[in-house]
């Protein structure tokens, strides 16, 4: 398709990548937290629901700046993380870490939510007949929650579709590696008369997203039907 | 239609906002008038006085946009000046590294490594498409262009810089002065590239009675302080 | 195996205070509704964590508030039948049927599974979720939900109340064949006095949060002062064992002291322990032995004891070859027929009474 | 007012089909577990939308699949138990009491909310929210949630299977007085025989989604063929009216035919109207009018029917001054007594026999 | 205090002004949106849903430009709404305008996860005793739903206080007017030597939001256990 050029197709797909990294590996994390937040009393809990808000509240480039100076190749956990060969700065993960930190409230939100509304007569059923905490969160907790683990993560997904100015700051714009869709449409906005070209790469974001959307309305109406027991 | 007549409303270049938090304070002091100053992107700044933003002047970093309102009509164009300049410097964030010469011998390949180059956006923001003209200009570019990591402004690459994750960066001269964790190794010369000029103006639509007495406080003797304190230099008489 | 029970809690109004011995077999929790037995049941399952007390099950300490011993539900091994099912919605019948048996042992007898389903008419809901279930498919299921798991301790809280009649007399016998053939014990919630009288090894009895009465079921509802299961339920409890089969379908059995009673067939050897509760509104008292009549138990008895009630009846205690059997008749019929303490009377009762639903292996001695 | 049900649905596998019309007092519907009960009182409720059919409450259309009318369950101003409580769990009791006041009209007696409370023993409960009750103190607010917004059609689901029998017998005569003392109409599904006895005007028996047998309490509990009560339930129906009141505390009645009855006192007024439920397995059978015996009741009848089962036992239809009476006994008891059809015996009950839980004040005439 | 200047003082009182109404506004229509997207059908719901998660899909800065370009004193909704004496350009409404509209997702997402975990069974115990659709919504659903409009709120109200892309793009940063703490915290990095201005202005909008946070926590906490029947 001549709609787009080849550096914006490399742009969609390392966006589609980074979309789907940031939400794929940011739901075990999620749903652990969001378990925690929910079902357990601990110290420190406000400190990490604190935590796991942060991204919202703060700016972006101040979320990429805080990124940049730990998960850099000179920051703390960067430098570790560089001596067993696991890279952010620079690099597509980057971008992925950069929208997942982003997206992540979303996720533990949603989470949270679907596990409180679970009845926890439910799961005292389960350890009654034998289950340990642990296999009564695996076989009723966690599916009851699947309609909150899905709308969390396409939460998740379309922002970090969207997410741009931490993901700029943490791992810049480099053509083919860390360049996002939506920092190519920054880039066209920033010009003048750009508003065109903006607008073709916005109109592939949006309609991606739009198909994730569409997709987990079905399965989550699929879930919602086994679950009433037609 | 402009803001009410006892204070004028600026709409500058994020850049510049350091040296007109001072020149706003003096005004104040010096006439009693105020002048307020919404300091964001120059292309967020032009748009919205395209739609019809309350500003009575318009200082951007980015001669283009104020191109771009001229060509609507939207700046009363006997008022557009050349107010700042600027120049390009190659920074590293080593400090014990030594100044260079920047010329087209310059082995910025060897430098970088494996590494980045720092630079704004080279086809978006001013600093970038500056950078990336005097690049191609000394026949660098095609040697420096993978190795390239755009940040949407130059503070954003000046930081990759400063915190080490790119060894050397191309930003302007004010933001690399105030910077103590970067070393300037030197200057492009002011030839491989277009001017860089900071344009002010005077939106037309602007009633405010204080507009013109500011813009020529801003060429005045305090503002050309101010401004060269931030190290730019200002091109008004 | 059996169950010690001796807690303290607290909900803020409600005050639990009581203590029991549950022997092994089927200890039924009776008590008006909100007298305590879901919390009992709780708390033996771990999930409410009393306040204070001790629960043991044989030499397993569940719960030890002095000693600060408290087991997690899933190490009690229990096969919960709550008082609302509590299904898991999103698995089919079939996978909630075999949800404990991934957690138990795996020695059970291949053909249990068929057996339970069997029992509770299941079958066809297999496939089918909760959400797609009657009540009571959904109580049959829970019910084969707690059995299947293979636990070493039954907590049933009033799992046939929303059975039909017919449904019930087909559970019944699997919880009495429970009860009698495997160790397992089983503590059951329940309001109908059959079942209780059918069931029950002992009972407790409960009133706001307290015991009032305990003992095996013989004591407790052979006691005319113990009615708490509404006056119509008052009756003795017999202990017999099978004598013989008559070939009309009558069976005749053997209580203390040779007294015979004939009831309709028991399908047992002869020789097994049976349990007939026979409730006192089914008693006749006659001076002469009544002849060309269709009730075929006939006892002579010796009146030990007459009780007049506020209203137009008596209870009679009576003694039957060493028997406590009780019988309710009307004061007008104490005077006409001039009964007294000490007077030999003829107790007169129908097979068909004596067998409905009061019929029960006898608890193993011991 | 009567309702008028008859409808056609299908879910998956279960088919129902059916149509009755229950005249105004209350409806028994009286069915295994899994026959279409709540789904047929879903339908009326309105929250089930029936494939097809028509139902109607006195003039009303409520439902007519043909002339596409569907009344939203707001509209229909009913007072539905539900099977499960279904508590609002963010309002206290008190609040989930007066629910149903919001939205009817203003013009219920100022006492009638305190006199609900007091039936169903839940004053202390008022200010707790539902989460803290137990299962019968849910039941008991759920049954007064309905009561209390003065419906135009009571549903109620099974209302009293999780209440101990003295609760019971304490909520059972208000559902009496509803059914004699207003006109609104009541369905109501229960599993226990003593209930249906007692308190149906009209007993719809289903299977599988079908009716089986509809008719008068009378006649469907009377029928020997119709045992969907288990064989335990079986009796006969007599409407009487009550004689006088003896001074030891018991009452005449007079049926059909100047049959007399003696029970324990019913505290109405001579010339009510009395229903009186008598089971089969509670008559005795003698050749010889007994002597000397405690019963009260000795009742001349001619043997109409003699219906052997597959057990030992046999099921005797008697015309008592032509009231239908029915008695269990055993064959071999028939055998010895010679009993064969239009035989004159006597059948001997005890007065309280007759009374135990089945005696009802007959619906009104018409 | 002098911890911070009167300029960052108006700052901060704008943004709460701003995050306060952006929530409490975005409530009402949060509310509409999510109960029609998880209990009705009807014609359109893929794209009610959809242009619902806009905001979140598309760079901020591309939703600033769009409303500066429909809500705009020259855009099409804001001149009509600028004839009835309605203005968000350059205005603090519309920084409010901005910030509900970036945190819109989020809370119908919230909102729409608590609903649909409302058993419906309870909703027709609300029909059966007379209450009509709009009765039962308001007696049983929405006091059910509270947990979840209230985590949705907190969540619109922290991406509120946090949002700046959108709103610069949209309003502008004009002090004591439109400057909010993430446009104020915004131009502080864009100079050589702000980060320790910048960083104060993060510390105070971190300091609100958390406040904010603890607060839902416990409210919500009350809820729980008032339901739970203590
Ligand atoms: N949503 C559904 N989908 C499929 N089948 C259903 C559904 N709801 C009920 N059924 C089936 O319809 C039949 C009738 O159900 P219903 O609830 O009316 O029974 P019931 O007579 O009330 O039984 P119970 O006494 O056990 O409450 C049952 O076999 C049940 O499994
Ligand atoms: N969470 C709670 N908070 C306060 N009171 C409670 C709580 N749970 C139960 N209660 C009270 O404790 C008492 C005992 O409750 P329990 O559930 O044990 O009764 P029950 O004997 O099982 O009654 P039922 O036969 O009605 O089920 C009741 O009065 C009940 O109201
Ligand atoms: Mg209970
Ligand atoms: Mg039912």
């Amino acid at each position: 398709m001549s709609l787009l050029g080849p550096d914006e197709w490399q742009a969609v797909a390392l966006s589609l990548r980074v979309a789907l990294w940031a939400t794929l590996a940011g739901l075990p994390p999620g749903i652990l937290v969001a378990y925690a937040l929910a079902r357990w009393e601990f110290p420190g809990k406000q400190v990490l629901n604190g935590l796991v808000h942060l991204p919202l509240i703060l700016p972006p480039v101040v979320t990429g700046y805080l990124l940049l100076l730990t998960f850099g190749t000179r920051g703390p956990i960067g430098a570790a993380l560089k001596e067993i060969g696991i890279v952010f700065a620079f690099h597509w993960t980057g971008a992925a870490l950069a929208a997942g930190i982003m997206a992540f409230p979303l996720l533990v939100r949603a989470i949270r939510l679907s596990i409180e509304a679970v009845d926890p007569k439910l799961e005292q059923a389960g350890a009654t007949l034998g289950a340990s905490r642990l296999w009564v969160f695996a076989t009723v907790t966690l599916p009851l929650t699947l309609p909150g683990i899905l709308a969390g993560a396409i939460l998740a997904f379309a922002k970090a579709m969207g997410e741009f100015g931490a993901t700029i700051t943490f791992v810049s714009n480099i053509p083919g590696q860390t360049q996002t869709l939506p920092s190519a449409i920054y880039a066209f906005l920033q010009v003048p008369g750009g508003e065109a070209s903006a607008l073709r790469l916005v109109a592939v974001s949006v309609a991606i997203a739009m198909a994730a959307l569409i997709l987990s309305e079905v399965l989550s109406r699929r879930i919602a039907k086994r679950v009433a027991g037609a | 239609s402009g803001a009410c007549a006892e204070q004028v409303t600026v709409f500058a270049a994020a850049s510049v906002k350091t040296a007109m938090d001072e020149i706003t304070a003096r005004f104040t002091e010096e006439t009693g008038e105020t002048a307020r100053v919404s300091f964001a992107g120059s292309s967020a700044l032009a748009r919205q006085i395209q739609a019809g933003a309350p500003a009575d002047l318009f200082i951007s970093a980015n001669p283009g946009w104020m191109d771009t309102l001229e060509a609507d009509g939207l700046i009363d164009d006997a008022t557009r000046t050349d107010l700042l300049g600027n120049s390009l410097v190659l920074i590293a964030h080593d400090p014990e590294a030594g100044a260079v010469e920047i010329t087209s011998d310059l082995p910025l390949a060897d430098m970088l490594g494996e590494d980045h180059l720092a630079m704004a956006l080279v086809e978006a923001v001013p600093a970038g498409i500056y950078g990336k003209a005097a690049l191609e200009a000394l026949g660098l570019w095609n040697a420096g262009a993978p190795k390239v990591a755009q940040a949407d402004n130059v503070r954003a690459a000046l930081a990759l810089v400063a915190t080490g994750e790119a060894p050397l960066g191309i930003v302007y001269a004010t933001d690399a002065h105030a910077e103590p964790s970067v070393t300037v190794l030197g200057s492009f010369p002011e030839d491989s590239h277009a001017p860089i000029t900071y344009p002010v103006a005077r939106i037309r639509d602007s009633d405010s009675a204080v507009a013109d007495a500011f813009l020529a406080y801003l060429q005045g003797p305090v503002a050309r302080a101010a401004f060269e304190r931030q190290g730019f230099t200002v091109l008004t008489e | 195996m059996s169950l010690r029970v001796s807690i303290r809690h607290c909900f803020g109004g409600f005050q639990l205070d009581l203590g029991f011995e549950a022997p092994p077999g089927l200890t039924v929790l009776f008590g008006r509704s909100g007298s305590g037995k879901t919390t009992i049941v709780n708390a033996v399952a771990g999930l409410l964590r009393p306040d204070a007390g001790r629960i043991a099950l044989g030499d397993q300490v569940l719960f030890d508030s002095a000693r600060r011993i408290w087991q997690p539900p899933h190490r009690r091994r229990l096969g919960y039948i709550f008082q609302d099912a509590r299904l898991f919605p999103h698995l089919t019948v079939r996978q909630n049927l075999l949800y404990g048996r991934w957690f138990a042992p795996r020695d059970s007898p291949p053909d249990e599974i068929d057996r339970v389903i069997d029992m509770l008419g299941i079958a066809p809901l297999l496939s089918r979720r909760p959400g797609a279930l009657s009540g009571g498919e959904r109580q049959r299921v829970a019910i084969g939900r707690a059995l299947l798991a293979r636990p070493r301790l039954i907590l049933a809280d009033e799992p046939l109340a929303a059975l039909d009649e017919a449904r019930k007399s087909e559970i019944l016998p699997y919880f009495e064949r429970l009860r009698d053939e495997t160790e397992v014990p089983i503590l059951y919630v329940s309001h109908a006095p059959a079942e209780v009288a059918r069931l029950a090894t002992s009972v407790v009895a409960l009133q706001d949060g307290r015991v009032t009465r305990h003992g095996s079921a013989t004591d407790v509802l052979g006691d005319p002062e113990v009615t708490p299961l509404g006056a119509g339920a008052a009756g003795a409890v017999i202990e017999a064992s099978i004598l013989r089969h008559h070939e009309d379908g009558l069976t005749e059995l053997e209580a203390a002291g040779g007294l015979r009673l004939l009831i309709p067939s028991v399908p047992r050897a002869p020789g097994t322990p049976l349990r007939v509760h026979i409730e006192a509104q089914d008693v006749m008292l006659a001076t002469t032995r009544p002849e060309r009549i269709s009730a075929l138990n006939i006892l002579p008895c010796r009146i030990r004891a007459l009780r007049m009630g506020n209203g137009p009846g008596a209870l009679v205690q009576l003694d039957a070859c060493g028997n406590l059997l009780l019988a309710r008749v009307t004061q007008r019929s104490v005077s006409a027929l001039g009964l007294c303490d000490g007077q030999e009377v003829f107790a007169v009762l129908k097979a068909v009474s004596v067998a409905k639903g009061a019929i029960a292996g006898g608890p193993r001695p011991g």
